[in-house]
């Protein structure tokens, strides 16, 4: 059962714009997040939506505007420094440590969580040795919570896409973040995965952690979202709950009506830092 | 525990074997080995562990050498014309921690200067940061005698002063300072790479974007793989110093850089033993291989083997061998759950 | 004021030689992405094929000298295509350290074929020097100068004009869309390389008359090669021609005026304190790091 | 776990199996340390020819003891590191009980802590540092003059010169440094300016710079010490730059035939000392010795350029002989006592050991003959 979110506002978009060259990819958007909802970031390819996360991220520097979470500007903080704070995210294009087990790709996410300094580890601490043990055992908590338990000891890029994507979730998560943003969790799940990955979202969403979410699957949007926001040519053309976006004629007409042809044509725009 | 019992037994073999080795010409080569496998082992530690091609160690190996060499053999350095700064003779244990340090913070110095580029970029600031010191090493003739070398350089001494003294003139004490050094390196490094900061150092290799996205700080951790890795190599270049007991600015040579990577390549980079095997078989091959061939053609030959491995056995000798032996025991049985150490293949 | 002028004479004489061997380097970085360890090596073979043909074979200093050129281009092209082809795609790591390889083999079978004792080869120029006031220059740099700035114009009109140009041209700005407008990538590659492992080799083969031949001679060419282009920006042609004379000026100012045991010395400062204050070199257009 | 001890096991066998060619004892081994490759191989080289042709000729009359005789000669390759790694090779791997070498100041200097350690006597053939023999290691048999006795040889012959003011080029090593002190001492003695003091490293090729700085300094006489190689480079570029000062090399490693092969024109008006003069064989303190010497040398085919070089390494491997026998056995201690009381018939003229360095461990120091001569269009001749 979901918690019911709460009025709090915990990360503000305000103005945010970023261009790259003469280009504007985001121009002044601003919408907030409240605690413990699910909001969804929706629009077509090239509407700025992954650009957007990768500012509030810390991964691309905005042009001008402001992004503040718990009331902190997250504006010219590093990427780590962010995720200190308790805003992690996940990768539009699948993001594991190919070379390492799904278990150590958990174990790496902890890395916040851990308290051993470098001089105690050289020197061979107990108390280094007591965390480690206490951290194994969390990371197995966290792969049996996101349904990998059985993939403990598999490469990250020997795991079938699907199951990529899950590891992802499980690594942001091991960072224990209060705020999630996802860019694209089930793209190129199949239908049955989705489903499960949608049960997951609940899951999550009952530790108390509010979601940020970009999308293209409308059925999980329109499913798992307490409120959306929808995107077009790097402004924010709607706000409001899955209902209204809905019965939005703007939206339809910019948005839905386009999206199936746009998805043919293959990404252009999905820029990255 | 049978891990244990079986490293003890390994290096109880490794202690016994100035016992029945019987020529001291062998041990000599086992202790240049024995060096050059602590400094592949520090190597290891950026261009295996974090993923950074350092081509400038040798420097850091040289700066713990020359450090130790001078602070036990006292110099003098005449700053102004009415002022010289006479540093007098330490003992050598002293000069040794000295040189560790010093290289340390060289490496924490050069880790925040040349992390800021990545790739050919940063190959090319840490190729020249060797290069500058062997200049510098060449020229300060005040201070290092240049090309004239170091010489004299006292030997590592063991005791309590005034009381009893063993000084390690002979082969065999070397040995087992540079066995017990080799012990602590590898416990260092694999404590290292089992906890937080070593699997930070990983998740900067695989995936740096992904690691700072948990929160994982790129240039804290770069720069502690770069002060740990920089300080081990000083540890090996004072060994290396007070056992030839002379040091000459050669030591800075691209070539010896060359030497640890093609140790760490072959052996297996980012795993536990690569180094101590891929050491083990390029400090002892040349001697092997003396009677068969020139200094030329060895070198050709490790030249193309570097090649072939890169290109056949990309993740060198210890990982092939690894999966070679679990793809038997997975025969046998199936182990449990996150029992495989982090990043090694031991 | 003499000294001066002398210095800055023989800067500008041996910026030549200097800017080929940066334009080499910096062509194959550009458009191939590949750290080329072995540049040094192509300088020395170019040096002792001038030595060879020059001394034991007796040929004419200037077909000499043409000769080696094009055996450097040929070796070059056997690299790329031994060496290189087969590693499309792989990381830049992975190929430096194929090329480390390459050039400790390479380095050594110089040394196992030449013996390590340097050589010196004869040329068919004057003794006496050219005098201009209280400055002197002989004829052999004079030749060599012109020779070097020949190439530097002749690579630069190849790059602008010809077809193979527009084609590496193409391929530096973007591999995948060239690959898609019918350049044949592999060509463009393998040509690349043989002209900068030529341009190398016609460095050595000019130089090695000036000064002597030996194994290790590559040694330092090549760490100068990446002063240069690191002082031009990575793949900048033009970065590349003006950084060899500035590197040339720099260690024939400082070698006259600071300490001639820290002349080559300067190359390596300049990379350091450019990387801190301008990573991308001084005339880089483009940001291009790692 | 298991694969640990197996990659371990592998390496012990590794270790195990590298054999050693067991060593025939009806030779006895003379350990020979020189630059093979590097900087100054090709001096190292003719010292290596004139060695070879010494035990060619010993072990052509019997050999010493009863037996001939064996060079092991190992390349130190223009390092004083790889001249201790020689050392060490040649004593407790080979088990020499004598060496040779190791050309330069700089590598013999390296060396010498190691000849204490193992107890083992070094015949110095080349090097010329007065360190060498001062320094209180009684292991040392140096048969080559010190710069300080060139230079006084040199002081008596200074006059005709009419040095006024004189600038030095040396290489940036022991030999060049000392060599420079040594005649700047000597020249000021006799009221003679001494105006700039150059280094140039061992590797460097392009000295314009300094050449630059001694054009500028205004005297009228070079002193160069340096291997014939950047003697070369040196004299080719002081042409090319127009420095019009008389040029004098110190040291004896000048090979005047090849600097008139390589540099040309650029090596005439040059002068040279020297501790052979192989074109004026009779002119030695032992002429039949010289003579028979670069008739050696001629049937060999061997580079005539080299024999200012070689002489040494035939000197150097008769005194060492002359030891051995005297000594009755090839043991290094009781070589060392014999060294002392040799006297040999040399090329360069009659070699036996004078005390020099402390008290209780002094070295043993040859006196030696300079020679001085002159490039004169493309011919050497006698000052």
């Amino acid at each position: 059962m979901a918690r019911k979110p709460t009025q709090q506002i915990v990360l503000t978009v305000d103005q945010l714009t970023i261009r790259f060259g003469g280009l504007t990819a985001v121009d002044s958007m601003t919408f907030d997040v409240h605690e413990g909802e699910v909001l969804s970031l929706i629009g077509p390819n090239g509407a700025g939506k992954t650009t957007a996360f990768n500012a509030i991220t810390g991964y691309l520097k905005p042009s001008s505007g402001n992004i503040a979470y718990q009331g902190t500007s997250l504006v010219g903080l590093k990427p780590n420094q962010i995720a200190e704070l308790g805003v992690v995210r996940t990768f539009q294009k699948t993001s594991v440590f190919g070379g390492e087990t799904a278990f150590h790709n958990v174990l790496m996410g902890l890395h916040r969580q851990l308290k051993q300094k470098p001089w105690q580890i050289i020197f061979g601490l107990p108390s280094v040795a007591a965390e480690e043990r206490a951290m194994r055992n969390k990371a197995r908590e966290v792969l049996e919570f996101v349904g990998l338990g059985a993939r403990a000891n598999e490469l990250g890029n020997a795991l079938p896409y699907g199951e990529q994507r899950l590891l992802e979730v499980a690594i942001a998560l091991a960072a224990r973040p209060s705020l999630l943003l996802l860019d694209e969790p089930v793209s190129g799940m199949n239908p049955s995965e989705t489903s499960s990955f949608m049960k997951l979202l609940g899951e999550i969403r009952k530790l108390g952690i509010t979601v940020l979410l970009v999308e293209h699957d409308m059925k999980m949007v329109m499913g798992v979202s307490d409120r959306v926001v929808v995107l077009n040519y790097g402004s924010i053309i709607a706000n409001g709950s899955p209902a209204e976006i809905q019965k939005n004629p703007d939206v339809i007409r910019a948005y839905l009506g386009e999206r199936h042809r746009k998805t043919q044509a293959k990404s252009k725009g999905k820029k990255r830092a | 525990m049978n891990r244990r019992l079986i490293e003890f037994g390994v290096v109880l073999f490794f202690a016994s074997v100035p016992f029945w080795l019987g020529n001291l010409y062998y041990l000599h080569i086992l202790i240049t080995t024995g060096i050059f496998i602590i400094a592949a082992m520090s190597l290891n530690l950026l261009l295996g562990y974090t993923g950074q091609l350092s081509l400038g160690h040798v420097a850091f190996f040289g700066i713990g050498a020359y450090t130790s060499a001078l602070i036990s053999i006292g110099f003098d350095l005449e700053l102004t014309d009415t002022y010289t700064f006479v540093f007098e003779p330490k003992p050598v244990w002293f000069s040794f921690l000295c040189g560790i340090a010093f290289a340390a913070i060289c490496g924490w110095l050069i880790g925040k200067i040349s992390f800021k580029v990545r790739g050919a970029y940063f190959v090319i600031v840490t190729i020249s940061f060797a290069e500058v010191v062997r200049l510098v090493a060449l020229n300060w003739i005040d201070l290092t005698e240049g090309p004239m070398a170091l010489n004299n350089i006292p030997p590592f001494t063991l005791g309590i002063p005034g009381l009893w003294e063993l000084t390690f003139f002979k082969k065999e004490p070397n040995y087992w300072l540079v066995l017990a050094l080799c012990v602590v390196s590898f416990v260092i490094v694999r404590r290292l790479v089992q906890s937080r900061a070593g699997r930070a150092m990983i998740a900067l290799r695989e995936n740096e974007s992904l690691a700072t996205s948990v929160g994982v700080d790129v240039t804290k951790y770069l720069v502690l793989a770069t002060v740990i890795s920089a300080g081990m190599a000083g540890a090996a270049g004072g060994l290396y110093t007070h056992y030839i007991r002379i040091v000459d600015p050669d030591v800075f040579l691209f070539i010896y850089t060359v030497t640890m990577v093609i140790m760490v390549i072959t052996g297996g980079k980012g795993t536990l033993l690569g180094p101590i095997v891929g050491g083990l078989i390029f400090g002892i091959l040349p001697e092997a291989l003396r009677g068969l061939a020139g200094p030329e053609v060895q070198w050709v030959i490790y030249g193309i083997l570097m090649i072939l491995v890169v290109y056949f056995l990309p993740g060198g000798i210890v990982p092939a061998l690894s999966n070679w032996w679990r793809q038997r025991e997975d025969n046998q049985s199936t182990s449990s759950p996150g029992d495989a150490a982090p990043g090694t293949a031991s | 004021m003499d000294q001066l002028l002398q210095h800055i004479l023989n800067a500008l004489i041996l910026g030549g030689t200097y800017a080929l061997l940066g334009i080499g380097l910096t062509l194959i970085f550009g458009i191939m992405r590949v750290v080329n360890f072995t540049h040094g090596e192509l300088y020395t073979f170019g040096a002792y094929m001038m030595f060879m043909f020059v001394m034991p074979l007796q040929t004419n200093f200037f077909l000499a000298l043409i000769l080696a050129v094009v055996l450097g281009m040929a070796l070059g092209a056997i690299i790329e295509v031994v060496l290189l082809k087969p590693l499309r795609g792989a990381d830049i790591d992975t190929t430096m350290l194929i090329m480390i390889g390459a050039w400790i083999a390479m380095q050594n079978m110089e040394q196992f074929v030449w013996s390590g004792i340097a050589k010196s080869i004869d040329n068919p120029f004057p003794v006496e020097p050219l005098v201009i006031g209280a400055i002197s220059v002989s004829w052999i740099r004079i030749f060599v100068f012109v020779v070097a700035c020949a190439l530097i114009v002749g690579t630069s009109a190849l790059i602008r004009w010809t077809k193979l140009g527009k084609a590496m041209r193409a391929t530096f700005q973007d591999t995948e869309t060239a690959a898609l407008m019918g350049i044949r990538i592999n060509s463009v590659y393998i040509a690349t390389f043989a002209i900068g492992s030529g341009l190398a080799a016609a460095a050595g083969a000019l130089l090695g008359p000036i000064f002597v031949v030996y194994p290790t001679m590559g040694d330092l060419a090549a760490l100068k090669s990446f002063a240069i282009v690191i002082l031009g920006g990575l793949g900048s042609v033009g970065g590349a021609a003006i950084g060899g004379f500035i590197l040339a000026m720099m260690e024939e100012l400082g070698a006259g005026y600071i300490s001639s045991g820290y002349r080559d010395a300067m190359g390596f400062l300049l990379i350091i304190v450019i990387l801190l204050f301008r990573p991308t070199g001084l005339f880089a257009q483009k940001e291009r790091i790692g | 776990m298991a694969f640990t001890l197996k990659s371990y096991a592998l390496a012990a066998l590794a270790l195990v199996a590298v054999s050693w060619p067991a060593q025939a004892q009806d030779t006895i081994n003379i350990g020979v340390s020189e630059p093979l490759t590097g900087a100054v191989a090709a001096s190292g080289n003719y010292v290596v020819q004139g060695a070879k042709i010494a035990e060619d000729e010993i072990n052509a009359a019997g050999g010493v003891l009863g037996k001939k005789i064996k060079l092991i000669i190992e390349d130190n390759k223009s390092n004083p590191k790889e001249a201790v790694a020689t050392a060490e090779k040649l004593i407790v791997g080979d088990k020499v009980p004598v060496m040779m070498g190791a050309w330069s100041s700089t590598y013999t200097l390296a060396v010498m802590p190691k000849l204490m350690e193992y107890g083992v006597p070094m015949v110095v053939e080349t090097s010329s540092s007065g360190k060498i023999t001062t320094s209180g290691n009684p292991w040392i048999f140096r048969i080559s003059p010190t710069s300080e006795m060139e230079a006084k040889s040199f002081g008596t012959k200074v006059g005709q010169f009419g040095i006024k003011k004189a600038d030095f080029l040396v290489v940036n090593n022991d030999w060049g440094r000392g060599a420079a002190k040594e005649f700047a001492k000597m020249l000021k003695g006799k009221g003679i300016e001494v105006g700039v003091i150059e280094t140039m490293d061992a590797k460097a090729t392009d000295l314009s710079a300094q050449l630059a700085k001694v054009k500028a300094s205004g005297g009228d006489t070079l002193f160069i010490t340096s291997g014939v190689e950047q003697i070369t480079l040196v004299l080719k570029q002081a042409k090319e730059q127009q420095v019009k000062h008389k040029v004098i090399t110190t040291g004896g490693s000048s090979s005047p035939n090849q600097l008139i092969s390589q540099a040309g024109a650029a090596a005439n008006g040059s002068n040279h000392l020297l501790f052979f003069a192989p074109w004026f064989p009779e002119t030695a303190p032992n002429p039949e010795v010289a003579k028979k010497f670069v008739a050696e040398w001629k049937k060999r085919d061997l580079n005539f350029a080299g024999l200012t070089e070689g002489f040494r390494g035939y000197d150097g491997i008769k005194t060492i002989v002359a030891g051995i026998k005297a000594a009755g056995k090839a043991d290094p201690k009781a070589i060392q006592k014999a060294l002392w009381g040799v006297k040999v018939k040399g090329v360069n003229g009659n070699i036996a050991f004078i005390k020099q360095g402390p008290a209780g461990k002094e070295s043993a120091q040859n006196v030696p003959n300079v020679y001085i001569v002159t490039i004169k269009d493309g011919k050497v001749s006698k000052l």
